[in-house]
């Protein structure tokens, strides 16, 4: 495949900035989730399962991936710019984010034919929805210790053991699951399996967990002797740990073969901009106080920082030195941010900052209430925080691991 | 009446509370009763409310002319900083306060008929707060017009804790022009239009009171003299007891996150080994010290004029912005289990954003305080 | 020129620069020499600075016109943040701030005559500042009194770099009671008093510049009709080229503080390995990483009015800040060696106390940002 | 010795505050040391050490040690009276710090009476200045791992190494030293050996080390076969990281025999309202800017939550949970807030903040610049606020060693 020509790439940037401005849905009435992980209602799952859908559909969804299994088969350059048009012009987050940005690249790199075949077109329609199970209750950031046992009985793996932080454990078709085959391996890492696995067979049970919010929106999923076909097996059993972290370095890489698409919207500082003019504070709008607009314009500065960083990743001779260190510091950056912006904005409303969700006189709706409480899905899922910056730290900045 | 010197200490009276509120509070209110009352429409265990009244706890600091223990507001401080500590539930500080401002702007008919109740465990409540308003006392719209020997009332108030149980609560509103404070009793309260408020924090009960075409007797209204001294004074108070609350619940909040640090094992050691983890706990829990000495000594000069209110500003402006860091690094440090509903984190969590939200927050306070000291 | 999209990207005379810029300032400025030249009385080498002229960087944001390349700062920008990665000393931005100054104000026949030896190097600089004056450009209130055919100054500028080596200076100050601009050359430099300042920043040499009595042609006043415009373009200008500077030194002081983590061993283990140290360097690290994307952003976007002046003034009050935090960190981190001299964190904190100081610090542009974006 | 009836104190109080407040020395024109770390110049080390010796002719130092060695004798209640007053009166800091509150003590505690009869005058009165060799170069934090030797020959024993942070090192009469004489011993911290050393011996050089503010202050102290006499040995040999760490354990409960007086200036904020008046930013006043002035008042705000910790600390019911929070975390807090005060100060500046120490038009001389720079001393000497976090984190709250 000969790279795209710069018109070639204008003309099809052209024809994405029409599409999106065309076919971006308008505000539904309910909170938009800036993750997946903040789907929290049958009505947001739903909205942006048929989004997904639509935007596959138009052919700006998995238009790297190969034509030959559902995907659009054109150079990288043209899903990203469709990505960059979902962010231009205000695109609801892709849903399936699992399936697109880790079991699907996953499929497609080490997989079979017969696999790919199986499976990503449903992950880039969102007919199959995917998630994830590494983490649990005893385990949360510490992988490789995971319990859930799998043992072999024929052509068929009896699975049993808890994997908990399942977002979309209820809607999900199938789910990567890190298993552990052989107990007495010679380290905790050399036990652990891979398995693609399918979530309705007898004996999976995904349990719905109450949010800090008051709201449900993951579940812990029970496994009790749930049999799942022996071929659901990817790689060699005993390389879980290797599938896993490759698995992980997919979403690492500036273009890893993930299927593209929008995954994370970031918090719009102007949206709080214009909440400090709807707030008041000292009798007049919030948005007048000389130390709201210095702490606001902090909050735009960092807001629009990151987005510049996430254009200047992909220009080679402006990141030479670390070209890892935006790439993987993107979420750790986002989701901080995002924590603090929200925060911030339910101290703008003074008094009225008491009220939640559904109060008639909390402001709007007392959403930013929900949505700070909300912020920590993506602090601590998909590692913490805290273990973003050990990665940054040792993989971009080469710091000793502890 | 004690004697305070030097800008914080603790009186006799204040310790044997504190001691006294330590015990008490602890025993009644484990953190399952406070999931228990979070989902009873009351909210609170009235029993434990009389047993409070039995203890002399709501008199403390009602004069003993009128049925109290005479003492100030600073022995009322460790009760609340216990009952913030157990996250306890209850019209405790909103009788308190409706006793302060009772004190501040009452008649002498009112002071002497009420205050006895109040001291003997008749909940009661204050209603400031309105709709679209900010943090300035003096703000109020709802409207009182005379008519005959009576006042007609109209307006909505907002935000008014516990009036669901009051037997008596005092609103804020204008009359002739002016600010004005009224005394609704239990029929005027009853007259009125109640409606629950969703609010962050759980363990608490609030509502919009809509006051048209209630009527009170003329007698019914406060001295209005000195409308705007009583507002300060009870801003100032509502602040203290508002810090103090939040400084026990801060005392807590970093102590649940310890023991969740040591018990909870990742990579194979304790994830308080973890300097991240260790190093930000270690910092909730200073500014949560520096909290608590304010606290302290706003309580030890809270009726000494500008030097009270300084402190008590100061004491609101620390106290809110520590107890929402620590809550805020609890969850996180709880990591995926502090992001579940079961997790005591969000409760101190949502303590924090309302009590923030209650007698200024502290961009108010510091604002306030420029002026003062600066 | 080259056209630019887009808020970030970067054309191929940038990356050309960027290239050359890496490779040559890391050979000319090694540390040691930045040392030696702090106990230099001139505080540069001059055969560096006339390398630099004869690599024709001098004249890259000059038009082709007067001999320069006929780029833009964007340009300039690379070369700017390559030395302040390498702390590197000399009168590039000063000559360059001089030369844009000319560019917005001079006239033809200034323009002309002088454009051209700037662009070949002959070192000049720019005279806004005044002692007790704030960072707003236009509150000059040295003056120029017409005397015939001349002009008389009077009053001093202060925080003037690099005057001890300049040929041409261009000094604001009030003309007929109006701001105005006036070009002074070598001998009306040689005129002035000069006093070296004792600056934090001690790679820089900075004076103060008595005007009193120095008198001028008339021909030496810039043109008087766009004072206003062209000193907000320096001080924009200026903050770009600082925050490039100051970037540079940001993404220099990571990188040591990191080495030093590495190598430092404390209790059996490289320093590094503790969170306290690996978790703050990486915000260090991703703080100055978000300023280099606005100083890049700032630098692609300059010349479009006020998507270029926010962009500009968002890149300075990031910038400044980060270093600052960076190198304050760098310190601490550096232990004992950090307090010493010999510990180049000294010369990063340095440098960010004296870059936060010039074309306004961050909080004076969020000030200005607040105007220009909420 | 029966405890001191409150008409008592309230007597020695009364009497202290007449004292200090006709005796503290008015402004000497040169920066004052917030701590004894940052004694940078002769003049400043004379100055104090003659107030130092002031106060303890007066009787206001070393009030509470033994009257036969040169205290007061009294009850330790009156001293911390007389270190209140110091604060209250705005006194210059007790010079001799490591004699004061390290040596002295330990010297008390386990010495001697030959020895308390030889040591303890000279440290009350500042006749001898006391300087600590714990720190190297190599082992900063790690105190445990120190490789200077001692080996005994004869009724001497020989030292060699370096010592490093040797603050007073030019000025030291005597060293509490810290030296490895079992290099065998089962562990490192077996091998360690205490010593109280002489400083005016053949062998010992203390060089002069040059701060990050251009000024001198602390020394590198080299050994070279350095010969001691025996009796300086402290404790048994090879007992030296005991004694050591029980020195330590003086400075952090909250009466530990230390001789008392003031150690430390808490930054003064009213300084830096006073500086914002100078200050001009927009034209006018800094401290008529709202962001100005709401930084300030947080300022002030912890500024005085420390000062009222520092109270509190003796009120038992107001820390009967955690008793030894406030005394060992008063460093911390201090050190971090004094640094955080400089640096904000300087930020008020505006242009004029590129000014150093001794410019003409420099605010205030330029004395914020260094005091910035200078505020490193505190927050890496005695411990770095790393290592006092983890103390804090470790002792206090009990959370798990690293």
């Amino acid at each position: 495949m000969s790279r795209p020509s710069k018109q070639e790439l204008a003309e099809y940037r052209d024809e994405a900035s029409a599409w999106f401005a065309e076919h971006v849905p308008p505000p539904p009435g309910f909170v938009m989730p800036l993750t997946f992980m903040e789907v929290g209602t049958d009505e947001q799952f739903d909205f942006l399962r048929a989004w997904q859908s639509k935007v596959y559909e138009a052919g700006y969804l998995g238009a790297a991936w190969p034509a030959k299994y559902g995907g659009g088969g054109l150079d990288q350059a043209f899903q990203d710019i469709a990505t960059e048009q979902m962010r231009v012009h205000g695109s609801p987050i892709m849903l399936n984010t699992i399936g697109l940005s880790w079991a699907g690249p996953l499929i497609l790199d080490m997989g079979t034919d017969e696999e790919r075949a199986r499976y990503i077109k449903g992950i880039l329609s969102a007919e199959d929805i995917w998630c994830q199970g590494f983490s649990e209750p005893e385990n949360g950031s510490d992988l490789g210790n995971a319990q859930t046992r799998a043992v072999r009985d024929g052509d068929e793996w009896v699975i049993n053991g808890t994997k908990t932080w399942t977002t979309h454990g209820s809607y999900a078709k199938y789910m990567i699951l890190l298993a552990r085959s052989i107990p007495d391996a010679a380290n905790k890492y050399a036990g652990l399996s891979f398995f693609l696995a399918p979530m309705n067979v007898p004996g999976v049970e995904a349990v719905p967990i109450r949010k800090l919010t008051g709201e449900y929106g993951f579940t812990e999923t029970f496994f009790t002797d749930a049999r799942i076909p022996a071929d659901c097996l990817m790689g060699e059993e005993g390389q879980g740990w290797a599938v896993a972290m490759r698995t992980l370095e997919y979403e690492r890489s500036a273009r890893g073969g993930q299927a593209g698409g929008l995954m994370l919207v970031a918090p719009d500082h102007n949206e709080v901009a214009e909440l400090a003019k709807r707030a008041r504070r000292g009798g007049a709008p919030a948005i007048d106080d000389p130390v709201v607009r210095d702490k606001l314009v902090e909050f735009m500065i960092e807001s629009r920082g990151a987005a510049l960083s996430a254009r200047r990743a992909s220009i080679g001779p402006l990141v030479q030195e670390r070209p890892m260190s935006l790439p993987l510091s993107g979420k750790l950056m986002n989701t901080e941010l995002n924590r603090r912006i929200n925060e911030f904005a339910v101290s703008l409303q003074g008094q009225t900052g008491a009220y939640y969700l559904g109060d008639a006189d909390a402001v709007d709706g007392g959403v930013w209430q929900r949505a700070y409480l909300n912020s920590f899905s993506a602090t601590i899922g998909g590692g913490t925080s805290q273990i973003q910056a050990n990665i940054i730290g040792e993989h971009v900045l080469g710091l000793p691991k502890h | 009446m004690s004697e305070r010197r030097g800008p914080i200490g603790l009186s006799e009276e204040q310790a044997e509370l504190l001691d006294s509120a330590t015990r008490y509070c602890g025993d009644k209110s484990p953190v399952d009763m406070v999931r228990q009352l979070i989902d009873d429409e009351l909210g609170h265990d009235p029993a434990v409310f009389a047993e409070m009244a039995e203890l002399g706890w709501l008199g403390i600091a009602i004069p003993e002319a009128y049925g109290g223990a005479g003492l100030e507001l600073a022995e009322v401080v460790p009760v609340v900083e216990q009952m913030g500590r157990h996250l306890m539930a209850g019209p405790f500080v909103s009788t308190t306060l409706a006793a302060q401002l009772l004190l501040a702007a009452g008649t002498d008919a009112q002071k002497s008929e009420v205050l006895p109740q109040l001291a003997s465990g008749t909940p009661a409540t204050i209603a400031l707060a309105e709709p679209n308003a900010d943090f300035d006392p003096m703000s109020a719209e709802c409207m009182a017009q005379r008519d005959g020997g009576e006042l007609v009332l109209a307006g909505t108030k907002c935000l008014v804790l516990d009036v669901h149980v009051a037997r008596f609560a005092i609103v804020s509103l204008r009359l002739d022009d002016a600010p004005a404070l009224v005394l609704l009793d239990g029929e005027a309260i009853a007259a009125a239009s109640h409606e629950r408020e969703t609010i962050v924090d759980e363990t608490k009960r609030s509502f919009r009171l809509g006051l048209d075409g209630v009527r009170v007797p003329d007698s019914a209204l406060l001295d209005t003299s000195n409308v705007a001294s009583a507002l300060e004074r009870i801003e100032l108070a509502g602040a203290l007891l508002g810090s103090a609350e939040m400084c026990g619940a801060g005392v807590s909040c970093v102590a649940y996150t310890v023991s969740y640090l040591n018990e909870r094992k990742q990579f194979g050691r304790p994830i308080g080994a973890y300097q991240a983890l260790k190093h930000t706990t270690v910092d909730a829990h200073l500014r949560i010290e520096q909290a608590r000495s304010h606290v302290y000594a706003a309580a030890h000069t809270f009726e000494k004029g500008s030097d009270g209110e300084i402190a008590t500003r100061m004491a609101k402006a620390s106290t809110g912005p520590a107890l929402a860091f620590a809550a805020d690094r609890a969850i996180q440090f709880h990591g995926g289990y502090g992001f579940t509903y079961e997790c005591d984190a969000q409760l101190y969590r949502r303590n924090a954003l309302f009590g923030e939200a209650r007698f200024g927050d502290a961009v108010y306070h510091r604002r306030k305080l420029a002026d003062l000291i600066l």
